[in-house]
Order: C-alpha cells, then structure tokens, then sequence
C-alpha cells in the first residue's frame, strides 16, 4: 500500500464512455490478487476533492505497468479521461482484498460474471483461473452494444456470453437470463457488478461457493472513517460489519448483507 | 522542533497538528503510512457507551470543495475501545484525545468515567453535536443550558481535562462557547461539521442513507475561521482549531485566527501522509519567516 | 417555453430561474449581454431608505469553491432606484422583486412603503440578514420575533406580496420560517450568505475590509438544499432557491428539495450568461426526461 | 465586451515568475485603449471560483491577437502559467476604460512610470504616445534585477529608467527616487503599479496631468457587484464612488482616493 504519482501511458477509449488506462509506477509490483483496487486523486485543486475507487484490471509485474478500465461518469473520471500519455496521477493503492485464486483447483468449472463497469478486475481474476487450468466461463452483461468492452479479451480464457438491456448484441435480458438459457453450471461463481445483479445471483444460487465484488461510496479507502461498512449476514447483534475497503472489496457469497 | 512545541491542558504536544476526530480512526491504518510519534496529539474516533453501528450506507458523498458524513459514531463501545484499541495506541508517546458522544447526559458521564480512568488518556473531547434524545433531539451543542449541564457533568466525573467540540450550526457561538467554559471546560475543539444534504437527481432522494450529513473540508473553512476568532476575542480558553485544513496556509490562517493547535479531518483522505507533511512544511515555514514560537504567528495574528 | 412557467405570488415568471439580489445590480449591466426579457425574474439590489456607500474595500475575496463579500449594502437609496433604476428596467415584461434592507424596523417600513407604491415592482424580498442596530446589532432574520415584527409591519404597508429572505446562520431556520409565515409572508427566499472570514497570512489581518463577509457559491450548496428541504417539509409558501448554483443539476437539485424558483447569484460572475444558458439547459433537460411541467420535477423529490 | 474562449498561442517566462502570453480572438478586435484589461477564467472546475482580472499589455488587431504579461502569484495566475499553446481560456473583455491618448499632443514630454506588474498595461501606452510624437520617459520600479522585465521593450518609445528596491539593476529604491535623481521632469505623468507607489506619485506631484490605473479584488468585472469601489476625492457627502472595473481601472490624477 503506497501513494505514489503513477505515469499515465495509453489510454483510448475501448467502448461508449468507457476508457482503458495504463498506469505506471511501483505500485504495480506490490499487487498481491486480482480484485484489488486503486484510490485515484482526478485534480490536485479542491474540487473533486476525494478519490475515486476504481479496479485494477490487469497487472503487468515487470513493465511496473497496471491497466484499469473506467466509465467517464462525473467529474472525477471525465478528469482522468482527459489525462493524457505522460502525465501523472496520485494513486493510493494497491488496496483491499481481492479474490483468492487458491481456493480454485485444475478442472474446476468456473463461472465469471460482469456487469457494466463490474467487468474490469474479472480480467485478471480469469487469467489466474485459466492458469490453474480451471474451465472458464464468463457472462458480461452491458447496458448495450455500445457500452460493451472486453467480450473478446475474456474469449482466450474460456467461452463468453454476453446480454444486453436492449438486446442490441448477445442474449436481450440481465447475465441471470443468459446463465439460465445457456443452462451454466459451475463450481465456483465470481461476480463484480451492480447490488442488484449481485443479489440476483445471490438468490439464483444460494448454495454458490466463490465470492463477488461490492462497490459502495467510499471516504478514505483504507479503512479509517468507516464510510464505506455493510452488515453481515446472519448477525443477530446489529454490530457486526465489514468494510468494503479493507475486508473487500471482495467477499465470499452471503457473508456480507447486499 | 522546540520552536512548535504547545502545551496544552493535559496535552503535551510536540507539534500543534493532530488528525481530527473519526478521520483517522484509533490510528492503526495510518500508522501503516507513517510513524504516529511525529503527531502533535492525535483526536481518536468518537466512543459512546454502547456499541454502534451507526448509519446506513451510503454514509458519504461530495460536495464542492467538501464532503458531506453521516457516519453515525460507529464504534464497538468504550470497553472495547479502552481493552481493545487504547492497548496499541499505548506504543506511541502521543498524547491522545478520546472524542466522547453519547445522545444522553448519562451516556456521555459513564463514557468519560471510563476513559478517564483507563490512564490511556490525556484528554477527552465532548462531541456535543449529538442531539439529546431525552430532550427530544436538539443537539446538546446548540443549546447553551444544556451543554453547560453536560460539561459540568462530565467535568465531574473526569481526572483529565476537558475540551468541548462546538457545532457550527448555532446562531451565536460564543453563547456556548462562554456557557462551556463557565461550566468548568479546559479547552474548545472548533468546529465541528455544518448540517448539509446532497440530493441525487437521478432518483430525487438524498445521497446519503441517512439524508442530512455534515459538511467537512475546505468549503467550511471561512466559517471556521470566523467562528474561532469570534469566540478567540471572548474567551481565554485553548482553541483547537479545525475545518477545512489542507496545507500549511491554512494551518498559519488557523493560528491568525487564533486558534492554539490544529485538527486535520477530511484532508486525511485525499492525502494520508497531510498531518506529517503539514508538520514538516510548518517548521520550514516558520525557518522561512525567522519565526522561533508558535506565539510569534499568533502574534501577527492579534492574539499576544 | 411553457413547461417552465411558475407562478408564484406576485410573480408570474415564464420559467423559474432569476438573478439573485446583489449579484445582478439593477440590470444595465447583464442587459450588454442579453436579453432580460428571457428571465423568469429579476431580484433586484438591495434598497435602504437613505443613500449608502458600503463597506471599504476588499470587499470580495475568494475561498474554496466560494466567495466572501462584504459590500456593505452600497445604494443609491430607494428614491433614486424608483426615479433612476427602474424605469429603465421597465422596458422589460420581466417581473422584479425589491430587495428591501435596513437597520431599524422603520427603514424598511418607510423603502417597502415607497416600492410598493412605485407600481414598478412585482413583489418585495425582504433581507433579514441585516444587523438591528435598536436590538444592538442582533440580525433580524436570527430571532423569530424580530423577524416576524418586521414582516407584520411591512406587510401592514405593502400592497404587493412579501418574500422573506432568511438567513442561514441560525440554529434552526425552521423556526424563522414559521414565525414568518405567520406573520403573513408570502412567500419565502433562501438562504442568503453564511458568515465567514479569511486572513491573509502576509499580513495577518482579515482579506476583507469588513473582517467578516457573507460566503456564497457552490461551497454552500448543501448548506442550501438541507435548509431549504427542511422548512419545505414545515411549510406551503412558496421558496425561492439559491446558494451556490453554477449549473442546471444544481437547478433540479433545488426543485427536488423543495424550491418553487431558484436564484443565481455568484454564478453570474463566473459565466455573465449563467441565467440565459441554465434557462435553456433545464428546458432540454426537461424535454429530455419527458417532463411537461416543473411539478414532475417536484413530485420525484417527494413534494406534489 | 464579450465571453469567449480565446486560443492560448506562445506564452514564456520572461522574468522571475512573470510570465507573457499570447492569446488569440475576437475579443482583440474590441480593445479601445491602452490600459482596458481581461477576466480570465483560470478553470472549468469550481476551484478556483472566480475570474482573474489581467490588463492588456498589447494588441495586434489584424492578428486577432492579444499580449498580457502576469506574475505567477497563487491558484488561479499559476493555472494559467501552466497552459501550453493550442488551450482555450475562457475570457471575458476587453474590460474597462483605458488611457486616453488623444489628451496627448505631439512634442508633449510624457513621463511613463510602472511598477512591477503594474508595468504591462503601460506597453501600448507607450506605443500608442510615441505615435502622437510626444516625448516618452520611462520609469520602471521592480523588486530585483530577476524580476524585471520590459525596461528594453520600452527602449523603442524613449529613453529608459530603472529602480529596483535591492539595488540589483538600476537605481537601487523606489521609482520616485530615481524621477528625482534623473530630474525628469514632464507634461503629462501616467502610472500603474502597488498602490503606495501612486500614491508617493501623486504626493510628489500633486499638480500632475495625465492619469493612473488602479488594482483592486473584483467580482464580476462589468459594474454589476459593487465589489470594487473606491471614494471620490474632496466628495462631501461620502456616497459618491467610482467603480474600478467599469469607471476604471484608469482615472484621472486625483479624481479617487487612494
Ligand atoms: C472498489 C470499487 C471499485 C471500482 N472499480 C471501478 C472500475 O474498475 N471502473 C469503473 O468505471 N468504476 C469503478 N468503480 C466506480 C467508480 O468509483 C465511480 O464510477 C467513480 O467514483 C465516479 O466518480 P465521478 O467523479 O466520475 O462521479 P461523480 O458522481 O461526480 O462522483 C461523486 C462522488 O461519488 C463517488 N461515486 C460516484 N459513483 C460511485 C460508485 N459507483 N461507487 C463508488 N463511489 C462512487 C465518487 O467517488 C465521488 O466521491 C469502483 C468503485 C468501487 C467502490
Ligand atoms: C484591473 C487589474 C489589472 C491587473 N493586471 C494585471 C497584470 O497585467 N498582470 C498581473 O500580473 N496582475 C495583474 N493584476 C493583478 C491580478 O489580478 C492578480 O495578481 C491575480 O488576480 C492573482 O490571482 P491568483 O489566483 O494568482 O492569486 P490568489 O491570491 O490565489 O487570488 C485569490 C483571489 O484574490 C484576487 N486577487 C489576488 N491578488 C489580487 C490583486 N493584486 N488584484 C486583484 N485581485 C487580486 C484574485 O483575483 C482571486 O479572486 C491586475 C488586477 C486588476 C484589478
Ligand atoms: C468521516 C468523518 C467522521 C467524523 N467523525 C467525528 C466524530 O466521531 N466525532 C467528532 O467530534 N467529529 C467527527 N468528525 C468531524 C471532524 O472531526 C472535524 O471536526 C470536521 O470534519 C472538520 O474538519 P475537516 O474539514 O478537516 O474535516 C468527522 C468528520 C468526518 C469527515
Ligand atoms: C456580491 C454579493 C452581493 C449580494 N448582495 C445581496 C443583497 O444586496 N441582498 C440580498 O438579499 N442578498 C445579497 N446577496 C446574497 C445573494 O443574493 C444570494 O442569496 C447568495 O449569494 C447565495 O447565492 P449564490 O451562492 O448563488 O451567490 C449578495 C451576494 C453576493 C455574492
Ligand atoms: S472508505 Fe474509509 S473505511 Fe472504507
Ligand atoms: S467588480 Fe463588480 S462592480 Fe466592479
């Protein structure tokens, strides 16, 4: 965990809104899973004033160089859209836990799902599983044809399905549709993307072994103002929580209240 | 270094710059940036009586040049925090402040009796933002009867002195101010955060679960400062001044004010090495001015 | 265009949006860029009964996503806006609302009396910010019986409605507002400048002449829209909107909480087409979102 | 006067924090006089909030192009400092009344004295007074050598005097010092600079012809605002102003109090 100016390199934008970024510095050689993600300062003046989360999505150890994709959405991620190769941005990272590869052996039938700007840190997440010789299978689901990004890029690890909202391209309908008409089944269920996506497959799948990936509003990133907290499930105190920034954002399937 | 030591009511502290209270949690996470020892003091999470879980996410959102928190004083309770955070924080010569809520007199007294007693301690800091559940949700720190009662309370019961954490959102505050230090307080923590909202319009709620939070960061800073010179002119108390502080300019703007040390919140965040670059810039700064004493900026402020 | 259109008392505005009183003079400047025929309304500089030169300068001086001013009330006084400044602005169909300020009671007693009767205006704001000097400089708009007086007496002397500017330094605005409203105001403006100050720290003295100045500008938006939910939830006036407006999010942000019109003020130094531009942009944002009228704004922030 | 988005064309540090820039627009063609001045907005983003107002050291009408010249000093001159050539900057302009130069008459001896940033408006100034065949001096006042610029600029309209506070360059103290030293005497006196300059000007000279530009904190530039008022010299009754951004920023020796 460190904070550090990381060195802006390519950056082109790969779908509607959506932008890939390479990011250079030492931070790169400190990420430990995929899943972990970055604390991004947009501007050095007042306004924004926070960081923004964002994932890392691929991470190339001895280039020092890590890839994230974002959507430009407001002001923080339309500045960092704006950036361009050379120029520097504060980045407080590598942080949080992220998804445990380990617990994946050579055969299993894996079952990755992205939604929308979800996608991003299932890159690597899939790289590592295809490495432990699972047998992946990855669902995105988009708003549209437009907004789609990286359904080619997770063909090298398995087969891929794809839905949109519109039904502009793939199945038309949310990845619980696509899953149920390709009739999947897995081992181990992976998932990043919107709460409701996330609970869709939490109610599909209440016996999913894997984990998912939250994504709240966050202060500090690293687990100091207790902005970013949610309940746990099965907790009869009221008491209990995690943090999304430093327990996660990565959890195993109903350990966490989505 | 010398030249930034400030003595303060049971604060002994090396430098005037200590993070803020719920913007650095019981230190443990930026103790993984940096070496606690270099903080002046350090301002810990606000405990209550009882464990909390506090608000309902979303519990933060951005606003123009601030942000708005409605954490709700999540903590694990005054036991835990004295059995199980005190404990580790004990490592570090710093001298701590322990933030005090509680939304009844009651609760306040028995969280300032055991951290008074626990001897881990140097001070405490009444957060009397809280609104007063028995007297039907007014905040003790908007009325000055009741937090002179609360002060006088909690002075009661407590070996270490006392400094009170005034709100902003009053009409007069060197009312309170002056109604606190008749009651017996040691010092004020000034200010605390303004009662703002943030409305989403894509779903027309507010932002925050909670819908009201408080507005912290450098939005709030002219109101800081008005405030602490309005009361600095009205009282003899130590001010600890916080409120939108996010370079060294801003910690000499606080001492002009006339504020005697400083709180760094939201900046914690955005930057978490602030409090020992503001540190370090604070000492070169006064090198620069040939300044010797922190009583040389206040000085130039009015404020002998 | 009239999916924009609001009526409110006094106030027949073919859209919601107009220059806020002090930000805007009397016109004849903006005039050079536009047409104020577009506007819904035009808030007018404050009047005082007699001449008033204002404070010395700086008045202005720039803070973190907002602006201190202290200009003092600087007019003309209210004989000379009637003979000089509105005949001019009578050219437009643009209805005006006159601020109204003062120090006694019977200062705006005596401008409301004479704007009223000027037939010129469409309805008075009244700014309660402004200091009592009788009641020994405690600001009207900070105490409900003050300022319910002094609504009671202007309305006795009006025979056009009666907005009340309240003022945001308080502890509780809700109760200004209904002391207000049941003093007979028509309708309600908020929220005017929170108090603040900066020192310059070459010099150790406040940046503004004044030392204190009002803040406005994006950095107290939010401050804005929890007040302005707040007192909609306590009352059926009308509310004008303002407090940091920059862009026509801000504008629906304002109607979510509970705004009937909104105002722009500092925005307007910023971008001298500020109203014109939010004008037309809430238009396209409405027809977008397949909005017919500003009421469905309205319904989706909670208020029918 | 006019909003518009002016091109950013070469800009160069042409001493110790003083930076000359070009911009290119419209707004060029508008200019009326020597001494009008521009708003500058230094960002899009809300922080910082306000416009910056900068004079008009020089303008090429056929170019649609403008000269200012600005010392790096906080937020908003340092934003503009780090614009490189082919950015936009938001400018409100041409602002204000400027010099009168047809008060001027060929042979006229027209003393010229700037201070610091005081100096850049005085440029066309000069120009234009050399071109009605008057007599033109020039007294330059800066802090140090490092931080002069133009004394050579102003070379090609007459002869050249320079003080600096250290001494580094020129006469060492102020610009009065070395009006007397040299013995420079004049018709017509013009001046911008620090105020407590103007003022040694107009105690020393207190029958001078000719006039002076003032700075001060504004808001909106254009006269709505009241923010940048100043008293009326021998004004009884003590409401009489003027307004620096619209009246001004150049009045006539003794018309505003100082
Ligand atoms: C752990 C984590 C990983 C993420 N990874 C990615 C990613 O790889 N790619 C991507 O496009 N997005 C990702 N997001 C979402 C991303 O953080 C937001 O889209 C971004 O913060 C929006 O900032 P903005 O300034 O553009 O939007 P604004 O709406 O202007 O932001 C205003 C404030 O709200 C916060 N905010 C707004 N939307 C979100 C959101 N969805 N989640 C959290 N905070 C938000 C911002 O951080 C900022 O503080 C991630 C979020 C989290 C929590
Ligand atoms: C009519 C006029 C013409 C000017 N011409 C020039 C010029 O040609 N070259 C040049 O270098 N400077 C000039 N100035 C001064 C210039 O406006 C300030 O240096 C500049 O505004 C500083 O902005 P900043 O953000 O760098 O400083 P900051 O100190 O961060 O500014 C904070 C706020 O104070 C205001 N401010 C700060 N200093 C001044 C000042 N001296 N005068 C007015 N407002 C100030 C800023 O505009 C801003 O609103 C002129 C000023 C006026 C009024
Ligand atoms: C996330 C967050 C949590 C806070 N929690 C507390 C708290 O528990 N007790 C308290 O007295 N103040 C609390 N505060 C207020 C800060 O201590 C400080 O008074 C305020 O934020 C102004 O300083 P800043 O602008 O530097 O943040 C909190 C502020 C923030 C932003
Ligand atoms: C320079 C300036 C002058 C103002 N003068 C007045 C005034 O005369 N009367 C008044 O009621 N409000 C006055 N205001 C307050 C504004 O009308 C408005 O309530 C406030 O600035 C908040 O809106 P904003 O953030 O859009 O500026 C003034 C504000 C500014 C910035
Ligand atoms: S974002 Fe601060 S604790 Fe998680
Ligand atoms: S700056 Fe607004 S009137 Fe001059």
């Amino acid at each position: 965990m460190k904070k550090e100016h990381m060195t802006v390199g390519a950056i082109r934008e790969i779908a509607h809104r959506i932008y890939e970024m390479k990011l250079f510095g030492t931070i790169a050689t400190e990420v430990k899973m995929p899943g972990q993600f970055l604390h991004i300062l947009p501007s050095h003046q007042l306004q924004p004033l926070l960081r923004r989360p964002i994932s890392i999505s691929h991470v190339n150890q001895e280039e020092k160089e890590l890839t994230i994709v974002f959507r430009r959405e407001g002001e923080g991620t339309t500045l960092l859209a704006n950036k361009t190769p050379g120029d520097t941005v504060d980045v407080l990272g590598p942080l949080g836990n992220g998804f445990q590869v380990e617990e994946v052996s050579a055969g299993d039938s894996v079952l990755i799902v992205g939604g929308g700007v979800g996608v991003p840190p299932l890159y690597d997440l899939a790289r590592a599983l295809k490495e432990r010789e699972a047998n992946v299978t990855t669902v995105l689901g988009f708003e549209n044809k437009e907004a789609m990004f990286y359904e080619k890029a997770f063909q090298s690890f398995g087969e891929v399905f794809v839905s949109t909202v519109d039904g502009s391209i793939g199945t038309k309908g949310f990845v619980t549709d696509v899953i149920q008409e390709k009739n999947i089944s897995f081992d181990r269920l992976y998932a990043c993307g919107p709460v409701p996506m996330l609970k869709a497959l939490e109610t599909n799948y209440p016996e999913a072994v894997g984990s998912l990936s939250l994504e709240i509003r966050m202060g500090c990133g690293i687990g100091a103002c207790f902005a970013c907290v949610c309940h746990v499930q099965g907790d009869a105190s009221g008491h209990d929580y995690r943090k999304v920034c430093s327990d996660g954002p990565v959890f195993p399937w109903r350990e966490v209240v989505l | 270094m010398t030249a930034l030591r400030v003595e303060l009511p049971g604060l002994d502290m090396k430098n005037p710059i200590m993070p803020a209270s719920g913007c650095f949690g019981f230190g443990e996470e930026y103790a993984k940036f940096y070496d606690l020892n270099v903080l002046g003091a350090i301002a810990l999470k606000a405990a209550t009586h009882k464990p909390r879980f506090g608000n309902e996410t979303p519990r933060v959102a951005e606003t123009p040049a601030g942000m708005l928190n409605a954490i709700g004083l999540q903590n694990p309770g005054v036991e835990k925090i004295v059995s199980e955070k005190l404990p580790w924080l004990e490592q570090f010569e710093t001298p701590l402040l322990a933030n005090v809520a509680g939304s009844q007199v009651e609760d306040y007294v028995e969280t300032a009796t055991v951290l008074s007693q626990s001897g881990k301690v140097a001070a405490l800091e009444l957060n009397i933002s809280c609104p007063n559940v028995k007297e039907g949700g007014i905040a003790f720190g908007t009325d000055p009867d009741l937090a002179a009662e609360l002060t006088r309370r909690v002075k009661a019961v407590s070996d270490i002195p006392v400094y009170v954490k005034l709100s902003p959102n009053v009409t007069d505050i060197v009312v309170i101010a002056q109604a606190v230090e008749k009651a017996g307080a040691d010092g004020l923590s000034m200010i605390n955060t303004l009662t703002g909202m943030k409305i989403d319009i894509n779903t027309g709620r507010p932002l925050i679960a909670n819908e009201t939070g408080g507005l912290s960061g450098p939005a709030i800073k002219p109101i800081a400062i008005r405030m602490i010179r309005e009361v600095r002119r009205q009282t003899e108390l130590p001010i600890i001044g916080m409120g939108g502080i996010t370079s060294v300019e801003d910690v000499i703007e606080f001492f002009l004010a006339g504020a005697d040390a400083v709180a760094v919140g939201t900046a914690n965040f955005i930057n978490p090495y602030i409090c020992p670059t503001l540190i370090k810039e604070l000492e070169e700064w006064m090198e620069a001015k040939g300044y010797h004493h922190l009583r040389d900026v206040k000085r130039k402020g009015g404020w002998a």
